[in-house]
C-alpha cells in the first residue's frame, strides 16, 4: 500500500465510470461524531455524507478508527458527541437491529459467520427481517410456514448463483477456506437486500484473484441493485479503482475526504501514510 | 481416539441390550424373595448401612437356622443412594422376583410406591416411618408403618416432655421449637405438633434446616435467640451430627434437646462424642449385645464369616432396626403360612395377609430372642401399625443409655388426625374404604 | 454399499428441506418408529418399560427442551431441574384445583407456567453470560426447591409436602398400564421432537444458533437478542415444564421437590453435552448413555457373578461413569451425535473409504 | 444489637470458609480457564484422605501421638493432592486444550463423579472424625456491654483465622512470587505464556495442586466442624454465588465475596427469614448475587468483557 504504485492502478482505468449508475442524494450524513472508550478517543469530530449508490471508501492506517466508524453507523457504538442523519431525518440512539431493519447490512473485518451453521443456513439468516412467520407457525412447519422458507430459500439460492458458491451450500461455514469465507459473508449481507451496504475489509488476506473476483462482485451488486455502499479497504489499488469518494482517517481524525484524485493529492494524507509505511 | 470412542459405544450397546433383556435372577427357585432396597452410598451413607446390614444379617441368620418352616429366603440388594427415582428404579427391577414385601428405607421413596404397590401387590413395610396416615389400613391396604409413625414419635415425645415438667398442663406458656429437616419426613410431625400445641398452649417454633443438613448456623442462632425450653431434633444423616455439634457452639444445654428415633443412633453422636452428653432422643428399638437373638446372630452368622458389615456393628442401634423390619416381615410369612400353608412360598398378597394379621405377643418375643425388650405387637385390619410403645434413650457421653420408661400414643390425638389424613388421601385418589368382608378375606 | 444417495435428486427445495433428505434415513427412521410404537408395546417387559423406557423418554424429552437453549442458543442453564418442577407442581394445582381438567390439558397448562418462569429467570441472560449465567439458573433451582417445600398452597397444603396424582386418563383411556404410560409417554415425545426439528430448521432456529455462534453479528443482520433468547428460554422451558409434568405425573405418581433437585439439572446437562450439543438426536442418545448406563453397570458385577458389595458396586459405577465422560469428551467433544453422523458419513462412502 | 453482632459474626466465620473454597475456583480459573466443579469432590477426597490416614499411619507405625499422625496425614494428604493434580492435568486437561468452557466445566463434572466413587472406595463412606484440637466450646465475650454477653464459637474463630491466613498467603503467592505471576500470565494468554518458556503443563499442575492444598485446608476445617462424609462435597455449592459475586478471575473479589455471602445469607436468615417460612438463606445467597449480576455483569472485581466485532 505505497502511495506510489497508486498512479499506474489509476492511469488502467478511470475510477467512476461504472456504467448506468445514478450518483443520488444524500442517504447518510455523519456530524461531528466522537466517540470514547473509558477516556480513549476513538473518533474526533468527524463529519462525511454517504450519497445514494455510490461507493465511497474508508481509508487509514491501522488503529485510525475505521472499523469504529461503520460501528457507530450501524448501533453497534454509541457516539458521545455529534449527530446522524439517515435519510434525512435524525437518528436517536439504535441497537443493531434497528438498523439492519432501516436496510443497513455489514460484514466484518474478522469474518463473523456462524460457525456451527451451513453456507445456506447462513445466508438465509440475512433473510430473517423479511420472514413474518411466528413461532408456532415454525413449530407446525405446515402451510405458510413451509411456503415462505421456500419462498426465501429462492431469493437465497438467487444471492448464491450470484456469488457462485453453489457447490458449497450444505458446508459448514468453518470448513471453508478464508476467501470463500468472506465470499459468504457477503452474501449473508446481500440476503437482506440491503439499500446500505457496509464492508469492512473484504479483500482483506486474499489472493489476487480472490481479490479481483471480490471486485467484481461488489460492483456487481453496487451496479444491478443499486445499492450504496461504504467500504474499508487496505488495498490502494482496489479503493482508488472502484470507489466514487474517499474518506481519510488517521488517529480517530478525519483528514482528508474527496475523490480518489483528490485524496491522492492530499498532503496531510501522503503524510500521514508515509509515517506508517515501510 | 474415535475408533476407539466407536468400539466403546458398541460394546456398551451390545451388552446394555443383554442385560437389559435379562435381568438379574440371584434367588433360587422356590424362596421367599426378599428385596432389600439399601443406601450404602451417598449422603446418607453413614445411618443407611447399618440399617442395611441388620436387615441382610437377619435374613442369612434365618436362612442358616433352617428359613421360614423350611423355606429359604432369597434376597437381592439394590443400592437407591436415597434418591427416589432410583428407588423407583430398584423397585420395579426386583419386583418381577415376586417379592414378599418391601421396605423402601426412604420416606420418598414410599411415596412414590404407595401407588404402585398395590397395583402390584406388594406390601410396603415402613417401620417407624413413611406416611403417618398409612396407619389406617382401611385405606392404605398395602402400607405397613409397624410400631411408629412420626405422629407417635411427636405423641410421645410431648409426653416424655410433660413427664419431665410434672404434667402436661404444666406445659403451658412453654416454648418448643423444632428444627426439622426440610423434606416430607421432617415436616411429618408438625400437624399433631400443633394439635398438642392447641391443647396444652405451648408455643411451637418451627426451624427447617435445608437438606441434607450442613449448614446450620443460622437455625442455631435463631434458637440461641429464642430461647425455647426444648427443642425437638427431627433429622436424619449428617443433619443429626451437625445439629449437635452446633447446639455445642451456640451452648444450647443439650438436656433441652431431644431427638425422634432417626436422630438417636450411635453415627449421629460418635463424631461430637462427649460434648453430646445429655442429649436424648426416642428409641424405637433396643440395642446392644446382650439379647439371646443377637449373641445367636453373631455365632450363626458372623462367626461364620457371613455378617454383612462389620462385628462390632451388631447391635447398634440403626442396625437393630434393620434387624426387626426383617424380624417382623419373617414373622409375617411364618403367620401366612400358618394360614395358607406351612412349608410354602408366600405370595405378597398372602404376606400381607400376613402383615395385617402379626400377633407377636410376650411369648412370641421370648421365642424370638429379645425377651424383655420389646412390647407385643398386633396388628389388624384397621390398624397397620400393631404398637406405638416407644422409650427414650440419651447418650451418656461414650453409649446410649436405655430410660425405663415405656411411651404410648394417646389414640384420642392420634387416631382423629390418621382418620382426617386417610379419608383425604382416599377421596384424593378416588379409594373407597375397605369394608368388613374385605378385612376378613 | 447399502447407504448411498446416488441418484436421488432434489427437484424441488421442499424436497431437499427434508428433515430426512435421504431415502435410507427416512426407511430407517420408519422402522424405528414401527419398532417402538407396535413391537415394542408386545414385546417388552414390565421392568423395562418403567424401569428404562418411560424414564429414558422422559429425560430424553426434557434433554431436548434444554439442548434448545444450551445447544442451539448457546445460553448455558444449570436450572433445568427447577423448569421440570414448576410444570410439574403447576400442572398438580391445575388439577386439583379445576375440575375435569384433563390431563393433556393440565400438562400444556404446566408447559406454559414453566414457560412464564422460564422466561423471567431468562431475562437475566440479556445481560449477562456463559459461566455467570450457569451459576446465575442456579437461583432459579433453588428458589423453586425452597418454594415447593415451603409455600404449602403449592401442595394443596398437604402436610407432608409429599403430592400425588391418580386416575390418569386421556380422552377417556386410562394411562395406568406400564404400556399405555409408555405409548403416552412416546407420543408426546414425537410431537415435541417433531416441533423442536422444525423450530430448529426454520427462521427461530436460525436466529437461535446466529446468538449463539456470533451475537454481535447476529444483531447487526437485524437479529433481535432479546426476542431470540427469551424465545429460546420459553421454548425450552415449555418443553423441559411439560417433561416435568410426565416425570412427576406418569413415571413417579408422587414426588416431592427433591424428585427435581439440582442432580436432576446436572443429570440433564450431562445429557445434552454426550449427546451432542445442538442435535436433536443428542437428546436421545445422550439420555440413552445417562438412564441406561448407570442400570447397566449396576448389574454388570452381579452377572459376572463377581461378588461386589452394594457399596462398592456404587462406587465403581460412579468412577467408571466419571470416567466415561472424560473419555467421551476428549474423544467426541461434539458429542455422541456427532460421532453418530461421523459413522454414517463413513458407511456412505463405504467400502471405497475415498 | 447483642444478637445482630452475634450474626453479623457468625456470618463472617462462615463467609470466611466460603472465600477459601471460593479461592480454589479462581485460582484454576484464572490460570487455565476450567471452572472447577471438581472443587467440592476435592475438598471431600482430600479431607476423607487426613481422616483416615490420621487413623492409620499410628496403627502402622505402632505410635501414638496426635499432632504427628496429624502431621504425617496432612503430608501424605498434600501428596495425594499433588499426585491428583498431575494425573488430572495428563489424562484429561492436557487432552482438552482449546477445547469451549462448557466442554471443560463438563470433564470437570466428570473427574466430581469420580473422585467421589475414588475417595469412598479407598477409603470408605463412614462418618470419620478429624481432630485438629480445635475448640469445641463456645467463649462468652463483653458481658458487661451486652445482657447475657456475646456469644462467640470458638471453633469458628479459629476456623476463620486458618482460612483467613490461607487466603492471605495465597493471594500474596500469586501476587508476588516468580510461579505466581507465571501463573497470571498463563491466564492472560495461553500462546505468550507458552512463548516466553513457562511449560503450560507444569503451570496446570501447580496450580490444581495449590487448588488441591486449598481444598485440603478447607476440608479439614470443614471436616473438623461436620465430620467427614459425603456431605462435605456440597459445600462447594455454597462457594459458587460467591464466586460469580467477586468475578470469576478476582482473588480480592473471592474473599470480599465470601464475607459478603456469607454476612448477608445468615442476616437474610435470621432477620427476613421468619417472613418466609424460613430456610431461605440457600436461595437468597444465589439471588443476591444474581441481582448484583443485573447490575455488574463482570462480578465486583471481574474483568469486563468488551464485545470486540
Amino acid at each position: 500500500m505505497m502511495m506510489n504504485d497508486m498512479p499506474q492502478a489509476v492511469q488502467a482505468q478511470e475510477p467512476t465510470q461504472v456504467s448506468g449508475r445514478r450518483i443520488g442524494d444524500v442517504v447518510l450524513d455523519l456530524q461531528n461524531i466522537s466517540l470514547s472508550f473509558g477516556g480513549v478517543k476513538a473518533l474526533t469530530n468527524i463529519s462525511f455524507d454517504v450519497r445514494e449508490h455510490e461507493i465511497r471508501s474508508i481509508i487509514g492506517p491501522n488503529g485510525a478508527g475505521k472499523s469504529s466508524m461503520l460501528n457507530v453507523i450501524n448501533g453497534v457504538y454509541h457516539p458521545q458527541e455529534g449527530r446522524i442523519l439517515f435519510r434525512g431525518e435524525e437518528r436517536r440512539r439504535m441497537e443493531p437491529h434497528m438498523a439492519a431493519a432501516q436496510g443497513i447490512a455489514r460484514t466484518f473485518q474478522n469474518i463473523a459467520l456462524f460457525k456451527g451453521m451451513s453456507v445456506l443456513d447462513n445466508i438465509m439468516t440475512g433473510r430473517n427481517l423479511k420472514m413474518k412467520c411466528g413461532l408456532l407457525a415454525h413449530a407446525l412447519y405446515w402451510g405458510r410456514a413451509q411456503k415462505e422458507e421456500i419462498a426465501h430459500r429462492v431469493k437465497v439460492e438467487e444471492v448464491i448463483d450470484f456469488l457462485e458458491i453453489q457447490d458449497i451450500r450444505k458446508t459448514p461455514v468453518g470448513a471453508l477456506p478464508y476467501g470463500l469465507q468472506k465470499r459468504v459473508e457477503l452474501g449473508r449481507a446481500l440476503a437482506a437486500e440491503p439499500n446500505l451496504l457496509l464492508l469492512d475489509e473484504p479483500m482483506a488476506g486474499m489472493n489476487v484473484e480472490e481479490k479481483q473476483d471480490m471486485c467484481r462482485f461488489i460492483l456487481d451488486v453496487n451496479d444491478q441493485f443499486g445499492t450504496t455502499i461504504v467500504l474499508i479497504e487496505h488495498d490502494m489499488g482496489v479503493v482508488m479503482d472502484i470507489s466514487d469518494r474517499v474518506v481519510v482517517l488517521d488517529y480517530g481524525k478525519k483528514i482528508g475526504d474527496g475523490v480518489p484524485d483528490e485524496v491522492r493529492a492530499n498532503e496531510d494524507v501522503i503524510r500521514a501514510y508515509l509515517g506508517t509505511s515501510h | 481416539m474415535k475408533r476407539k470412542a466407536f468400539a466403546l459405544v458398541a460394546a456398551l450397546a451390545a451388552f446394555g441390550a443383554g442385560t437389559l433383556s435379562a435381568p438379574v435372577a440371584a434367588q433360587q427357585e422356590g424362596d421367599q424373595f426378599f428385596p432389600l432396597l439399601v443406601y450404602r452410598t451417598g449422603a446418607y451413607a453413614p445411618n443407611g448401612t447399618p440399617w442395611a446390614n441388620g436387615k441382610q444379617d437377619y435374613v442369612k441368620y434365618i436362612n442358616a437356622t433352617g428359613g421360614i418352616n423350611g423355606v429359604k429366603i432369597g434376597w437381592e440388594e439394590c443400592e437407591t443412594g436415597y434418591a427416589t427415582d432410583k428407588g423407583v428404579e430398584c423397585y420395579e427391577r426386583l419386583k418381577s422376583k415376586k417379592p414378599s414385601m418391601i421396605d423402601p428405607q426412604a420416606t420418598g421413596i414410599t411415596f412414590a410406591l404407595t401407588d404402585k404397590a398395590p397395583v402390584d401387590k406388594v406390601p410396603l413395610v415402613t417401620l417407624g416411618y413413611g406416611l403417618a396416615a398409612s396407619q389406617d389400613g382401611g385405606v392404605f391396604k398395602w402400607n405397613f408403618p409397624l410400631m411408629g409413625s412420626y405422629w407417635t414419635a411427636a405423641d410421645a415425645l410431648i409426653q416424655h416432655l410433660g413427664k419431665k415438667e410434672g404434667g402436661l398442663d404444666k406445659l403451658k406458656g412453654k416454648k418448643i421449637a423444632l428444627v426439622y429437616h426440610d423434606s416430607p419426613f421432617g415436616k411429618e410431625p408438625i400437624p399433631l405438633l400443633q394439635k398438642r400445641a392447641q391443647m396444652h398452649g405451648f408455643e411451637l417454633v418451627l426451624l427447617p434446616v435445608t437438606a441434607p443438613g450442613v449448614e446450620q448456623k443460622a437455625t442455631w442462632l435463631q434458637v440461641r435467640q429464642q430461647r425455647p425450653d426444648y427443642t425437638l431434633l427431627w433429622g436424619w444423616g449428617v443433619m443429626n451430627s451437625t445439629a449437635l455439634k452446633e447446639a455445642v457452639a451456640t451452648g444450647y444445654p443439650r438436656e433441652k434437646l431431644l431427638g425422634v428415633w432417626w436422630s438417636g443412633a450411635e453415627p449421629d453422636v460418635k463424631d461430637v462424642g462427649a460434648n453430646a452428653k445429655g442429649y436424648s432422643a426416642l428409641a424405637l428399638n433396643p440395642h446392644g449385645t446382650d439379647s439371646v437373638l443377637i449373641k445367636d446372630i453373631l455365632k450363626k452368622v458372623h462367626d461364620a464369616g457371613n455378617g454383612a458389615g462389620p462385628r462390632e456393628e451388631v447391635g447398634s442401634v440403626l442396625y437393630m432396626r434393620g434387624l426387626l423390619i426383617s424380624m417382623l416381615s419373617v414373622e409375617a410369612v411364618r403367620t401366612a403360612q400358618a394360614k395358607f400353608g406351612k412349608g410354602k412360598v408366600m405370595t405378597g398378597e398372602q404376606v400381607r395377609w400376613g402383615l395385617e394379621n402379626l400377633n407377636v405377643d410376650e411369648k412370641r418375643i421370648g421365642e424370638l430372642g429379645l425377651a424383655g425388650l420389646i412390647r407385643p405387637i398386633k396388628t389388624s385390619c384397621n390398624d397397620h401399625m400393631g404398637s406405638t410403645s416407644v422409650r427414650i434413650h440419651s447418650w451418656d457421653g461414650t453409649t446410649w443409655k436405655m430410660q425405663p420408661d415405656w411411651y404410648e400414643a394417646d389414640k384420642s390425638v392420634i387416631d382423629p388426625l390418621v382418620k382426617e389424613a386417610a379419608d383425604k388421601y382416599a377421596t384424593d385418589k378416588q379409594i373407597k374404604r375397605r369394608d368388613a368382608s374385605d378385612c376378613a378375606a | 454399499m447399502l447407504y448411498r444417495e446416488n441418484g436421488q435428486f432434489k427437484t424441488s427445495y421442499a424436497a431437499d428441506q427434508q428433515i430426512f433428505p435421504i431415502a435410507q434415513d427416512r426407511l430407517a427412521i420408519g422402522l424405528l418408529l414401527l419398532v417402538a410404537f407396535v413391537v415394542m408395546p408386545m414385546a417388552g417387559s414390565e421392568y423395562l418399560f418403567r424401569a428404562v423406557l418411560i424414564p429414558f423418554l422422559i429425560l430424553a424429552l426434557a434433554a431436548l427442551g434444554l439442548n434448545i437453549l444450551v445447544g442451539y442458543c448457546g445460553q448455558i442453564s444449570l436450572g433445568t431441574g427447577a423448569f421440570m418442577a414448576v410444570g410439574a407442581y403447576a400442572a398438580y394445582n391445575f388439577m386439583v384445583r379445576i375440575d375435569g381438567m384433563p390431563l393433556i390439558g393440565a400438562m400444556l397448562l404446566g408447559g406454559l407456567t414453566a414457560t412464564v418462569v422460564g422466561v423471567l429467570f431468562g431475562v437475566p441472560s440479556l445481560r449477562i453470560k456463559g459461566l455467570y449465567l450457569a451459576v446465575a439458573t442456579l437461583a432459579a433451582q433453588f428458589f423453586t426447591d425452597w418454594a415447593f417445600l415451603r409455600i404449602s398452597w403449592f401442595t394443596n397444603n398437604s402436610t407432608s409436602g409429599s403430592v400425588s396424582v391418580a386416575g390418569l386418563n386421556v380422552f377417556g383411556l386410562p394411562i395406568e398400564s406400564p404400556v399405555a404410560k409408555y405409548l403416552f409417554c412416546l407420543t408426546v415425545v414425537c410431537v415435541f421432537a417433531l416441533a423442536a426439528k422444525n423450530l430448529t430448521r426454520t427462521a427461530t432456529g436460525r436466529q437461535w444458533m446466529a446468538i449463539r455462534d456470533m451475537d454481535v453479528a447476529a444483531a447487526v443482520i437485524g437479529i433481535r437478542p432479546v426476542y431470540a433468547k427469551l424465545t429460546a428460554f420459553a421454548v425450552s422451558s415449555f418443553i423441559v415444564g411439560v417433561a416435568g409434568v410426565l416425570w412427576a405425573f406418569v413415571h413417579l405418581g408422587a414426588w416431592e421437590p427433591a424428585a427435581f433437585s439440582i442432580d436432576r439439572s446436572f443429570q440433564l446437562l450431562f445429557m445434552v453435552i454426550i449427546g451432542g450439543l445442538g442435535s436433536i438426536m443428542g437428546a436421545f442418545f445422550g439420555a440413552a448413555f445417562i438412564v441406561v448406563l448407570p442400570i447397566i453397570l449396576d448389574q454388570v458385577p452381579h452377572l459376572l457373578g463377581i461378588p461386589l458389595s452394594t457399596a462398592t458396586t456404587s462406587h465403581l459405577v460412579h468412577m467408571i461413569f466419571g470416567a466415561l465422560i472424560v473419555f467421551f469428551l476428549i474423544a467426541e467433544p461434539h458429542g455422541l451425535a456427532k460421532l453418530w453422523s461421523i459413522g454414517k458419513q463413513k458407511l456412505r462412502l463405504w467400502p471405497f473409504p475415498h | 444489637m447483642g444478637f445482630f453482632l452475634e450474626t453479623l459474626f457468625g456470618g463472617l466465620m462462615a463467609g470466611m470458609l466460603y472465600s477459601l473454597i471460593a479461592l480454589g475456583f479462581v485460582l484454576i480459573y484464572k490460570a487455565s480457564g476450567v471452572f472447577n466443579f471438581a472443587q467440592g469432590a476435592m475438598v471431600l477426597f482430600a479431607a476423607l484422605a487426613m481422616a483416615r490416614f490420621a487413623e492409620w499411619i499410628p496403627k502402622w507405625l505402632g505410635f501414638d501421638n496426635l499432632i504427628l499422625a496429624n502431621l504425617l496425614a496432612f503430608g501424605v494428604a498434600m501428596a495425594l493432592m499433588v499426585v491428583l493434580a498431575w494425573v488430572i492435568e495428563r489424562l484429561c486437561l492436557s487432552k482438552l486444550v482449546n477445547q469451549e468452557g462448557i466442554t471443560l466445566l463438563m470433564a470437570t463434572l466428570g473427574i466430581s463423579y469420580f473422585l467421589d466413587g475414588l475417595g469412598q472406595t479407598l477409603f470408605g463412606n463412614d462418618i470419620y472424625s478429624i481432630n485438629v484440637g480445635m475448640p469445641k466450646e463456645p467463649a462468652m465475650i463483653l458481658e458487661g456491654t451486652f445482657q447475657g454477653g456475646l456469644l462467640i464459637s470458638k471453633e469458628d474463630l479459629v476456623a476463620a483465622l486458618i482460612a483467613a491466613g490461607l487466603v492471605l498467603a495465597l493471594a500474596l503467592f500469586f501476587q508476588k512470587t516468580t510461579t505466581g505471576r507465571a501463573l497470571r500470565a498463563v491466564a492472560d494468554d495461553h500462546q505468550a505464556a507458552q512463548s516466553i518458556g513457562i511449560p503450560l503443563n507444569r503451570i496446570w499442575v501447580i496450580v490444581w495442586s495449590v487448588a488441591g492444598f486449598a481444598a485440603l485446608v478447607a476440608g479439614i476445617i470443614w471436616g473438623s466442624k461436620l465430620g467427614v462424609q459425603f456431605s462435605l462435597s456440597l459445600v462447594a455449592l455454597k462457594a459458587l454465588p460467591v464466586v460469580i459475586l467477586g468475578g470469576l478471575t478476582s482473588v480480592p473479589g473471592a474473599i470480599l465475596g465470601g464475607l459478603i455471602i456469607g454476612v448477608g445469607e445468615k442476616l437474610s436468615e435470621i432477620y427476613l427469614g421468619s417472613f418466609f417460612g424460613g430456610g431461605i438463606e440457600i436461595w437468597f445467597a444465589y439471588v443476591l448475587a444474581l441481582g448484583f449480576l443485573l447490575v455488574r455483569p463482570q462480578g465486583l472485581f471481574g474483568e469486563k468483557i468488551i464485545d470486540r466485532v
